[in-house]
């Protein structure tokens, strides 16, 4: 069975041995026990609320308890940007116009910027390809917006989460060879090395502050603008579906997309409910809907949160856990936990 | 031998065919009876104002052969680029980029849409007829505008620009339009040209061509190369124009990259080299001794003005020029006048 | 009573006596008869459906049904900023930031941009001050969301609501005076006048054009950005209410905020439901609750599109309407319409 | 008699005494012993180096007072500006702003960070004690380093710029400082500018400064006021700098607002007026007739380089100069050696 849960002192080595398949391309998670450690150190600290909110980092890891193996890691940043300057593009609007010429044109713009300064985080997602089914992913990836929904007063208004861009089979990012490269003048790898190290002031030093007219850039970087990469498609798309939208804020870099949403939006927040750990009754069991969709269930402790998907449905404020989906949320009949429909209801318009 | 002179009314017809043979998106002369009617009275009206600050007056000058009476060139002179709005052009920066942690070093350049020529007085108009040989009377053309600009310093700005014209491809394309300001006029460059008539102090310019820095490293490799690059016709005003003391490479014009030619009054030949002499009427047929040199020489007669070149023996650190009578006619002077002259 | 309803050719007359009363501030509705009579006819065509939706200006005014009296008017722009600029100060941050020095500097930073370009606008709400009481403003802010509900196909994704900004006591504004007085050096009045009049290009042509630190202003005109003049705080509270957000654009003279939202975030498409109009029977009488709330009502005709406020509930698709609600309304019995609460539900985080 | 020469090792308790008596903020000399040791040794390692290029060389010149053996000053040029970096400076910018349709027209200034000074070279650490008399030495000391840069030209640029300190209040505060670094600095201009060293160049500036031009007329009244205003201690400095031919108004100084004056050599005296002259030796003990002139006289020997001025009949047109046996002992030239002249 799988269960969510926040990360401790005794998962390092698992950790480790995890980030090890995890490849080039998410720069945060790498097999080094220097770097795992610490943030494994800031991540208890976070649970334990011994450090400020805004240094905190939430580090979630699936765990297969049918075999202790950890299947998969996430995490929420309390903020971003407030020790090492955090850059994006923001794409905006610039309309040129003429009355006496009957002119009108309307060009997007690029604008350096910091505007994500501050927010709440979503990253490191990894899922370990030997649990790539089922519900494994939806539960991996949504299990951070419970946790939100149940500690929303933790974040700061804005969440946002980063979408790997858009690159050619070669591996190579037409954005960088149309945009970056002029200006840093080496392999986009590296410079996507150099910014995971936390190098960045020559980002301030390099980058080209003044707006860019997006039309200005050869065809092919202007394509991918705001698009993920091939394999962060469907990342990109649960992310939505809790919403969360593309704003127009991409990556400096490759492009890529941030995707964005006042924590207050979050379909987590509005459509997630508490209820009360019961045996079933037959009140309730009458009540209870013909075909049960899956329910994403937390419990309610900060320090040891744990959520698990399961087919029991809360019926008027109470929900009918079996025993081991009590005993993965370590909680017991006449807990508090929280639910929420693991798929998105139909919009109703 | 050639005169030049401002234009006259009696000049229109000459300067219509004159305008027929010029080149689509050269901007040397109007191409209408209708503009250039107006252009004439324009500069008529200039001659004749009382003028204490520069402003929108514009001075055209022909070049006569006077053997054939015949116009076969113009050049102009607009006291002010400005007066009219403001003159925008792409200033050249440079941006040095340095990184010590990456040991890197390198300059970007960038076109910035500046006004900064808005109060500089503008050559502009320089035509030669095909007809005319090499030899002095093209550098005659061209200087007798700042040569009337050291008579009447009034009229005019303490700084001097020309805009050439850029490169363009057989069908009239232009490679640095196409990169720039096609993407905000939705034209042709021949159809904005058109539009706009060769102006660059519309209020339509600030309207619609972009407000921040261009990056060039960003721009295609053709209208990189236009930057700054010469119309073949300008090959000649160009030559004459870096002789006198104007530079390259600081600005270009925001339509088609072509090279804005500029400098201080003080750092051309024509204002730091001219001297005023007086006439003296030489009877002797016979050439001095000693070797010659071409010189302009110009009367002070405001809207009577008037310039040929003569050969002289050296004329620096004299009081006087000798003038042969035919030469005194021309330039409407006698014995004992001023005369400004400079050397070509 | 009183009934919202779109506007049609014969209020012409009875708009302008109401123009008269406006006064200053709202430059959209001055007593001109050529401009009002040119903005009727386009709103008559918009719901007609006669020209493009990107044009269309939807007006309604609020009927006195009592004496046929004119008591106040709304209006929804189809897209604005498509024939001239839509000009808008975007606040942005920008980071200075130096490890050798230890400073980290977060800077708030005033972008012109036409950003909002081709949004659907809210706009000339006026409310006749003999009808300042009860629920009228209410129904009056409110109708238009209900109408977006009723007709989204209508919208582009983006609605803004431009709200006045602060001024002072002497109507002087401070934003006005530490900023834009020094490129247009002249009073404010005279320049919110020239926009009135459309007279914009004059915006292109002296407004710095490069991206100012907030810092640099005056301490009274940094205070104001984003502030509402104190007579339009009641409306923006309502706007709010109903799903928009400060998102940190304000106008470039008065740095009055622009309340925006997505139309699928609007709480009118998320909460508004149809109902059918049928006489009261034991069975929803029965389900009905104790006390029922003020609810919105509208029919669902897009040329003659009308709005009540009613106490009556709908109950499982269905709604209790009265003989004169439905004549308002210009509804009958097995009619389908629209229901909104008047007031926002309380949030159940 | 004073003599201008390079520092030397044995000038450091000197230079620590007079480092003692200049104010904080005006960065003329390095304060502290290690520091003044760290800059005789690389002037001493500049002027002994072979230079093809301008790189990190800094050349610093002392004025001896040779009555009393004493240093009285110090003077001092940096091969390249940026040669460690970027050297950042704000440009004056004037921006037209004209509505037609408004009939407005006026202009906006804006102070852009630019690097175009990085390939610059720079005259820095002008300091003269307050014993030093009016008369030939001021200037002596401050156009010795454009004689020896007239000599070595290989070893600066082509351009030359001096910072000036600007105005700062009685505790040392700057009003520009207050309404721009230190919004983003977040810290007192002394404490900046000791953080900083008086660099101007230095990756820091870049990470903190602004990006975007500071339109003028959003800072306040007295940051205004103070931009391109002189520190009162620099009165002397600019008015040597302004009569060699430097310009003051395009740029100005990123912290304090304080004037940079920059020039191309071509536009600076000793560059334009300065002359090679044979030595020739005087034993007459009595003035030349005619009216006497004040002369800067070097020898050429690089790293023994020496200047003294001389009073002397106009040395235009000559082809040497007539030298006491004391001024040849001076500058260690005989007769018939080169030195270098330049009127002062």
């Amino acid at each position: 069975m799988l269960v969510v849960r926040a990360i401790n002192e005794n998962d390092l080595d698992a950790l480790y041995s995890m980030a090890t398949q995890v490849g080039t391309g998410m720069t945060t998670l790498k097999p080094d026990m220097q770097m795992l450690g610490d943030r494994l150190a800031t991540a208890c600290a976070s649970f334990a609320e011994t450090i400020p909110p805004e240094q905190r980092d939430y580090m979630f890891v699936m765990e297969d308890t049918s075999n202790g193996r950890l299947a998969g890691v996430c995490a929420i940043k309390g903020a971003v940007g407030l020790t090492e300057p955090f850059y994006n593009y923001r794409i905006g609007t610039l309309v040129h116009s003429s009355r006496e010429l009957n002119v009108f044109t309307k060009m997007d713009t690029l604008y350096l910027s910091n505007d994500l300064t501050g927010s709440s985080e979503l990253c490191s997602l990894f899922l370990h390809p030997d649990y790539r089914q089922g519900h494994n992913g939806k539960l991996l990836s949504k299990s951070r917006f419970l946790f939100i929904a149940q500690f929303p007063h933790l974040f700061t208004q804005k969440i946002i989460a980063e979408m790997r861009g858009y690159q050619a089979e070669d591996g190579s990012s037409p954005f960088y060879e149309g945009l970056g490269r002029h200006f840093f003048k080496m392999d986009f790898h590296h410079v996507d090395d150099l910014t995971a190290l936390g190098k960045k002031s020559f980002i301030a030093e390099l980058m080209p502050r003044q707006p860019l007219y997006i039309d200005y850039l050869p065809k092919e970087a202007q394509d991918v603008v705001g698009a993920v990469h091939k394999s962060t498609a469907p990342a990109r798309r649960l992310l939505e579906q809790e919403g969360m939208h593309y704003e127009g804020y991409v990556d400096i870099f490759d492009a890529g997309p941030v995707l964005q949403a006042r924590v207050s939006e979050l379909r987590a927040i509005r459509d997630s409910d508490l209820a009360v750990v019961s045996p079933d009754t037959d009140m309730t069991h009458a009540c209870a809907p013909a075909h049960p969709e899956p329910t994403l269930v937390s419990n309610t402790i900060l320090k040891d949160f744990r959520m698990i998907v399961t087919q029991a449905t809360p019926v008027n404020g109470a929900i009918d856990l079996s025993t081991l989906d009590q005993q993965l949320l370590r909680c017991h009949a006449g807990d508090t936990v929280r639910t929420l429909p693991l798929n998105v209801r139909k919009n109703n318009v | 031998m050639y005169v030049v002179r401002p234009v006259e009314a009696g000049d229109i017809a000459a300067l219509e065919a004159l305008a027929a043979v010029t080149m689509p998106g050269v901007h040397t002369l109007p191409k209408t009876r209708d503009k250039i009617e107006q252009a004439v009275e324009r500069s008529l009206a200039s001659f004749a104002a009382q003028v204490d600050i520069p402003s929108e007056e514009s001075y055209l000058f022909v070049l006569e052969s006077l053997a054939e009476r015949k116009i076969v060139g113009t050049a102009a002179i607009f006291a002010s680029a400005g007066s009219n709005g403001t003159y925008f052009s792409f200033r050249n920066d440079v941006i040095q980029q340095v990184s010590r942690d990456l040991n890197i070093s390198h300059s970007v350049h960038a076109l910035t849409l500046c006004s900064e020529l808005t109060a500089y007085s503008q050559l502009s108009s320089f035509y030669l007829d095909a007809s005319v040989p090499e030899g002095p009377a093209p550098a005659l053309l061209s200087r007798s505008r700042l040569l009337f600009a050291v008579q009447q310093p009034q009229r005019f700005g303490d700084r001097f620009f020309v805009p050439l014209a850029g490169v363009t491809d057989e069908h009239g394309g232009s490679p640095f339009w196409d990169a720039l300001g096609r993407k905000f006029f939705k034209m042709d460059f021949l159809d904005a040209e058109r539009t706009i008539g060769g102006a660059r102090n519309r209020t339509l310019i600030v309207e619609l061509m972009p407000h921040y820095p261009v990056y060039v490293p960003l721009l295609p490799g053709d209208a990189q190369a236009a930057m700054g690059q010469i119309h073949p016709s300008g090959e000649q005003a160009f030559d004459l124009l870096t002789e006198e003391g104007f530079e390259a490479d600081e600005y270009i014009d925001i339509f088609d990259g072509g090279p804005i030619l500029q400098a201080h009054k003080h750092a051309l030949r024509t204002f730091t080299g001219s001297q005023t002499l007086r006439v003296r009427t030489s009877l002797d047929a016979a050439p001095a001794e000693g070797p010659l040199y071409d010189y302009a020489i110009a009367n002070n007669a405001g809207p009577g003005f008037r310039a040929v070149t003569i050969a002289s023996a050296e004329l620096e650190g004299c009081e006087a020029v000798a003038l042969s009578p035919e030469i005194q006619d021309i330039l409407r002077v006698a014995d004992g006048d001023s005369v400004t002259c400079v050397r070509l």
